[in-house]
């Protein structure tokens, strides 16, 4: 065994947000279940990060954790979500923590979502949430609304004047982006930013949310289940699987050598445009639902090729198996 | 098997702040496909690609032109006739969770279809049973486990298994698969392509594979034709791989250029360019080229003259552009990967 | 991949389980349930044997008029002095026979309109929504009354065809609208890309999905029923051709002077009580039917 | 723009609506065992009326001529309608069914309205309550009372409380809309009276209607409450002020759908209430009418329900398209 390479750790400074033994459960008629567990995550300033899983890995419920905004009968059970400059959300009294959302925090939805009030127009819910957070100068709001509208080339002054019925899919996607960056909070949240976007129109949301990142210095959060989302736009991937964490890599390692053999059928299933058909695999099995999850050991090992009797007996943690690369695998040792 | 020819549809529409009124849905389509082969049909969301798939079901009437099936027309079908040769046409949805009854188990979404099958080529009941096992069993399905469930208890992949198999109760000659994978998980979708493949292959079925994901037209027809489709015409078709590897329409390009490069696995193909953001355009269309407002290589003869599909190259590729060229924009793949 | 004949029997065996024990179970899982079940078996009971248990004609009792609780009369007597009990448990026939048929028809009109308007749209769906909205306008009760003019509707039946005939609307529009609906889904054009029949798809695959929504509507519409044949005899407006709560309620507001003393209170009120705990326990059952008919609700 | 194109569709709508109604009582009439038009024919002549002079009597009373082809006389008689000519009363004799049934018509409408606009203030805030504390006891027992109410027929109601308020509990005067003593006109005592007079019934209406109100308000406010824009709403950080005056106004909206039935409802409950508190509204005309046999006062009140309900339903669907920008703006 070759002994590990020197790395130096983090330094507070560099994390916008960290996530400490988060567990988020579900009550339901049969018992208590957790859809994220245990669950612990750095997520540097100024990064895009990626968090890819099927339905089920639990990629939404960690989103609406990270607003502290888990929706009855789900609720964290035990953990922390430390942002910088805040501090723990999940201590907040309700008063800071409606203002911590959308200030400092904000969540943009997916496309195919109806997020506005259908009989307000677009000016005067951005008014709304200018009154919400005590902004001094409303019509503030409605300049930066408007200069956003612009720089993700919608005819600004129609959009403002528009209701939801009136916008279509790719529009939406782009009006909620607007909401989430007016009252220009540090981290942002993308939840399935390009799901029934269509090639050409995602292309462009994936150009104008680099450029958006970039210009506004943001900490942006990519909720995610295509892995060529994550390979145009992400530093860095995290594989969640059942409400754990498999790996965590930048994403050209990821995409490169991925150690879990999750990762690696992931990775294998996307159907390429090149080389030769066979090298794309299907996964076989179905994700996890919430109740089937088991309690000890890999959560993987029903679909996975490489199960020995270990898998079924200890669970394994996530470890550092390369350099800013880890991975929760009894099989998978350091580079 | 299935012909169309010069199929047009227009729908009287109304709508949003940027909607005109009437939409052109098919311009004058025409196309092909023989038993055993595939057809993929790409093309952005309202381009007239489900249009399509649902008039070659039955599903949907047609202004003009024809569609052909088994070489017969059926514009001058009577209802009943209509009902008969339509399925031989089978429609898998995109939606696995509307296309099956919550309220009714997987027997009898096989079994209800199997009788009237039985009806007409005179077998008995328990065929009937027999053949919902087999069918079960060929989409890859677990008879035992999943018989008597109700679609809810099913994932969206088992759900579009239990669809196709349905499909394949009238024994039809064609599937038409119209975003067939786009709502089920991403580790599943290609399990249901290969099984779309494998069926082509053993049953002798024509598949149309109706999708925005070439690389998932791929996957199935990499062996049969592509035909691109913008704004309800064809603008480019041929051979599934020689699309792939050498566009000549820019909408070709742009499609295939805005598919994500797995970096780290791939690399930008050499030709390979961002498209221009759709450009809403409010009011009449262009007169000439219906892609010239969004197109990078547009001049002023593109904009005052429509292109005709003609051919290119010494294959049987039919495009439609005044400035055709090929153009590698496809990611290449780095070879070290995964396999090692 | 192909599997035996005996192995497709052998595990055809496995069956669905017994729906009466499904539903048993369904209901005792709440005590609310259980009451609401009882109420109802109390009076379908009181509805088939009741008036076999009293002469055809009740004895009055000029001795006992108004007469209050006693053993001989749990529920004391009216103005003429005949046992007030007896008279609920006789009259309880004709009001739940009556309902009984209202819901019937009401449910078959408005079902089969619904159906027919949401499945076929275009012109059929047109002329039958207007005429749907002409009955939803027209209020109803005032339309019974109307009609109470030509046809003298003194039969359960008739009473309960007629207020199906004035009653069938809402449920049309509301099973139109979920018919439109679920034409939209999926399974309804597969079904007709498959060449199941028009009949079949109504009946075998869009009724199911409606089936809870009809059937409640069928114990919603007994209650509903109920009213409407009392406000008739309440009103006086149908021939009293037998006893029943409903002329029990039209004698102590109008002739016994029931309103003006407090002695006839209980005569007032019995027949009113009885309206209610039918009521409750239709509202108290719909839950166990409600749960009982959605695939989704009954849990894996 | 949309307003009027609304407007006129209603309207015609509308105009339709009572042309069928106004048909019905026609062949209706026409239909009846022992025709009665020529029952009170030969009742005239029985009397030794000369024929010409009862013909004429007959055709005054019902707006038609009975010895006319019967297409003739519907077209005679729609005529009149045009007019707003409904015949003459029979058991108020000579006076114009028209002036009864316009001077009976604002007790009903002025009680019914009344009615319904105090049901749907309480009904839909009991609703919002219902719905957004659904988990706490003020929430269950609201949606318990509205369960409670919404299953108690209109008469019940009327005479729970009545006998309750008048005969246990003498609170409120019982029967006739104000007291006699009091000299009819603009004075203060007057309106007191027809005040106190009409507590109990527009309560009967306001009752029978709250618990309609109040659970479709729940049921909608409940899926609202689901909706994806308001976890946007709660995400953007929006005050709970806001939030609920985004719910309220959405959840509102499929109310007007019940209205219509509603309506009926309300106005078709007037045959009760009117008649357990002796008012002399279209309610009470139309079940006295049938009591008398007088059929063209009974066709006159039925018809006048009828429009008053369609003319709700106008001023209703007018409202809806008001507030919706996604009808305002199609």
């Amino acid at each position: 065994m070759k002994s590990a390479p020197l790395r130096v750790p983090l330094s507070d400074s560099e994390i916008e947000v960290s996530i400490r033994g988060l567990s988020v459960s579900y009550q339901t008629s049969t018992g208590l279940y957790d859809a994220i567990h245990d669950l612990s995550l750095a997520i540097h300033r100024g990064s895009i990060t990626a968090i890819i899983g099927e339905s089920g890995s639990g990629k939404s419920t960690l989103a609406m954790a990270m607003l502290n905004s888990v929706t009855f009968p789900g609720k964290i059970r035990t953990g922390a979500i430390d942002y910088a400059d805040v501090g723990d959300i999940t201590g907040l009294n309700a008063e800071s923590l409606r203002r911590f959302r959308g200030e400092h925090a904000a969540m943009v939805f997916q496309a195919s979502q109806d997020t506005l009030n259908p009989l307000k127009r677009v000016g005067a819910q951005l008014l709304d949430m200018a009154r919400s957070h005590g902004l001094r100068d409303r019509k503030a709001i409605l300049r930066e609304g408007s200069l956003l509208a612009e720089r993700m080339s919608l005819p600004a002054s129609r959009v403002m004047a528009a209701y939801q019925h009136e916008l279509s899919g790719g529009m939406r996607q782009r009006v909620s982006m607007i909401f989430a960056l007016a009252l220009k909070p540090r981290v942002v949240l993308l939840d399935e930013p390009t799901t029934a976007l269509d090639v050409l129109s995602q292309s462009h949301v994936l150009q104008i949310v680099r450029a958006i990142h970039e210009e506004r210095h943001l900490t942006t959060l990519l909720i995610t289940h295509d892995m060529g989302v994550v390979a145009e736009l992400s530093d860095r991937v995290v594989v969640m699987y059942a409400g754990r964490i498999m790996e965590d890599a930048p994403s050209r390692d990821l995409l490169r050598a991925p150690r879990h053999p999750y990762a690696k059928a992931l990775i294998r299933a996307i159907p390429r445009l090149t080389g030769p058909l066979d090298r794309a695999q299907a996964l076989p099995g179905a994700p996890l639902e919430l109740r089937q999850i088991p309690v000890v050991g890999c959560v993987f090992r029903d679909r996975c090729t490489l199960r020995q009797s270990i898998c079924d007996e200890v669970t394994p943690t996530l470890r550092e198996v390369a350099p800013d690369h880890r991975t929760a695998c009894h099989l998978e040792v350091e580079a | 098997m299935i012909e169309v020819v010069d199929l047009t549809r227009t729908f009287r529409g109304a709508g949003g702040l940027f909607a005109q009124n009437d939409v052109q849905a098919l311009r004058k389509v025409s196309l092909k496909v023989e038993r055993g082969a595939a057809l993929g049909l790409i093309g952005e969301s309202g381009c007239g690609k489900t249009t399509l798939g649902r008039i070659v079901c039955g599903l949907e009437t047609f202004d003009g032109g024809d569609v052909l099936i088994d070489n017969q027309s059926v514009k001058t079908l009577g209802d009943r006739a209509r009902r008969k040769v339509f399925r031989k046409v089978q429609l898998i949805h995109q939606d696995p969770y509307s296309a099956l009854n919550p309220t009714r188990d997987i027997a009898h979404a096989l079994i209800d279809p199997l009788r009237i099958q039985a009806r007409l080529t005179r077998r008995d009941s328990t065929w009937v049973k027999q053949r919902a096992v087999e069918l079960l069993s060929l989409v890859g399905l677990d008879p035992q486990e999943t018989l008597y469930k109700f679609p809810h208890q099913l994932s969206g992949g088992q759900r579009q298994r239990v669809v196709i198999a349905r499909a394949l109760t009238v024994e039809p000659e064609a599937l038409i698969a119209d975003e067939a994978v786009s709502m089920i998980d991403v580790s599943l979708r290609l399990g249901v392509l290969h099984l779309l493949a494998t069926l082509r292959r053993e049953l002798n079925l024509a598949i149309v594979l109706i999708t925005h994901d070439v690389a998932a037209a791929r996957y199935v027809a990499h062996d049969g034709e592509l035909a691109v489709i913008y704004k309800g015409e064809i603008v480019e078709k041929g051979k599934t791989d020689s699309i792939i590897s050498a566009p000549v329409h820019p909408y070709t390009q742009a499609l295939l250029s805005a598919v994500p490069v797995l970096r780290g696995l791939e690399v930008d193909g050499p030709d390979r360019y961002i498209p221009e953001p759709e450009v809403q355009v409010q009011g009449a269309e262009p007169a000439g080229c219906l892609f010239s407002t969004r197109c990078v290589f547009a001049d002023d003869h593109c904009r005052g003259h429509h292109p005709d599909l003609s051919r290119w190259g010494d294959g049987d590729r039919l495009m439609a552009c005044f400035k055709p060229q090929e153009r590698q924009v496809v990611a290449v793949a780095v070879d070290d990967a995964m396999e090692a | 991949m192909a599997t035996s004949p005996a192995n497709v029997q052998s595990f055809y065996m496995v069956k669905r389980p017994n729906a009466l024990a499904v539903a048993w179970k369904v209901i005792v899982k709440k005590p609310s349930r259980v009451i609401g079940l009882i109420l109802i078996a109390i009076f379908v009971l009181m509805a088939a044997i009741g008036p076999m248990l009293y002469p055809p004609v009740l004895p009055i009792n000029p001795l006992a008029i108004y007469a209050a609780p006693s053993f001989a009369h749990p529920l004391g007597t009216d103005f003429q002095g005949t046992d007030v009990l007896a008279e609920i448990i006789t009259g309880a026939r004709f009001v739940l026979l009556g309902a009984f048929f209202a819901a019937l028809f009401t449910v078959l009109i408005g079902t089969s309109v619904g159906l027919a308007a949401g499945y076929f749209r275009k012109w059929r769906d047109s002329v039958l929504m207007r005429i749907t909205d002409l009955f939803l306008t027209v209020p109803s009760f005032p339309l019974l009354i109307v009609l109470s003019t030509i046809w003298r509707f003194t039969s359960p039946l008739a009473l309960g065809l007629v207020l199906g005939i004035t009653g069938w609307a809402g449920l049309a529009r509301a099973v139109r609208s979920q018919t439109f609906s679920l034409r939209e889904r999926g399974f309804i054009e597969a079904a007709r890309g498959i060449g199941l029949s028009d009949w079949h798809i109504l009946t075998r695959e869009i009724f199911p999905n409606i089936a809870p929504y009809i059937v409640m509507n069928l114990l919603i519409a007994t209650t509903g029923a109920i009213y409407s044949e009392i406000g008739l005899f309440f009103l006086g407006i149908v021939p009293f051709s037998t006893n029943n709560w409903g002329v029990m309620l039209n004698m102590a507001f109008t002739q016994s002077g029931a309103m003006y003393t407090k002695s006839g209170l209980l005569y007032l009120l019995s027949p009113l009580a009885c309206i209610m705990l039918v009521t409750f326990g239709v509202v108290l059952f719909l839950d166990a039917v409600d749960e009982l008919l959605n695939p989704r609700l009954k849990g894996v | 723009m949309a307003f009027l194109k609304v407007f006129v569709r209603k309207a015609i709508g509308g105009l339709v609506m009572i042309f069928v109604v106004a048909s019905f009582t026609f062949f209706l009439i026409r239909l009846m065992p022992g025709n009665p038009v020529t029952t009170k024919l030969n009742a005239l002549l029985a009397t030794g009326t000369p024929y010409p002079i009862a013909l004429s009597k007959v055709s005054v009373m019902y707006g038609f001529v009975p010895n006319q082809p019967v297409w003739q006389q519907y077209l005679t008689y729609l005529g009149e309608l045009a007019h707003f000519n409904l015949g003459e009363s029979i058991s108020y004799t000579g006076v114009s069914v028209t002036h009864i049934i316009l001077s009976a018509a604002p007790w009903t409408i002025i009680m019914v309205l009344t009615g319904v606009i105090v049901s749907f203030v309480l009904g839909v805030l009991a609703g919002v309550i219902a719905a957004v504390w659904r988990n706490s006891w003020i929430g269950q027992s609201s949606t318990f009372l509205a369960t409670f109410l919404h299953g108690i027929p209109q008469f019940m109601l009327a005479l729970v409380l009545a006998y309750v308020f008048t005969t246990v509990w003498r609170v409120f005067p019982f029967g006739a809309p104000y007291n006699a003593a009091i000299q009819p006109g603009w004075t203060p005592a007057f309106i007191g009276s027809l005040a106190k007079h009409a507590v109990l019934p527009v309560a009967a209406y306001a009752i029978s209607g709250y618990g309609g109100w109040a659970l479709t308000m729940r049921s909608s406010v409940t899926s609202v409450l689901g909706d994806e824009f308001i976890l946007a709403a709660e995400l953007r950080g929006l005050t709970r002020g806001m939030r609920l005056r985004y719910i309220a106004r959405n959840a509102f909206l499929p109310l007007f759908t019940t209205l219509t039935l509603s309506l009926g409802f309300m106005f078709g409950g007037s045959v009760f209430i009117e008649s357990i508190f002796d008012y002399p509204g279209l309610g009470n005309l139309l079940t006295t009418s049938i009591g008398a046999e007088d059929y063209p006062l009974m066709q006159g009140a039925f018809l006048l329900i009828t429009t008053a309900v369609i003319v709700a339903n106008l001023l209703a669907d007018l409202l809806y398209t008001a507030i919706d920008p996604r009808i305002r703006r199609a």
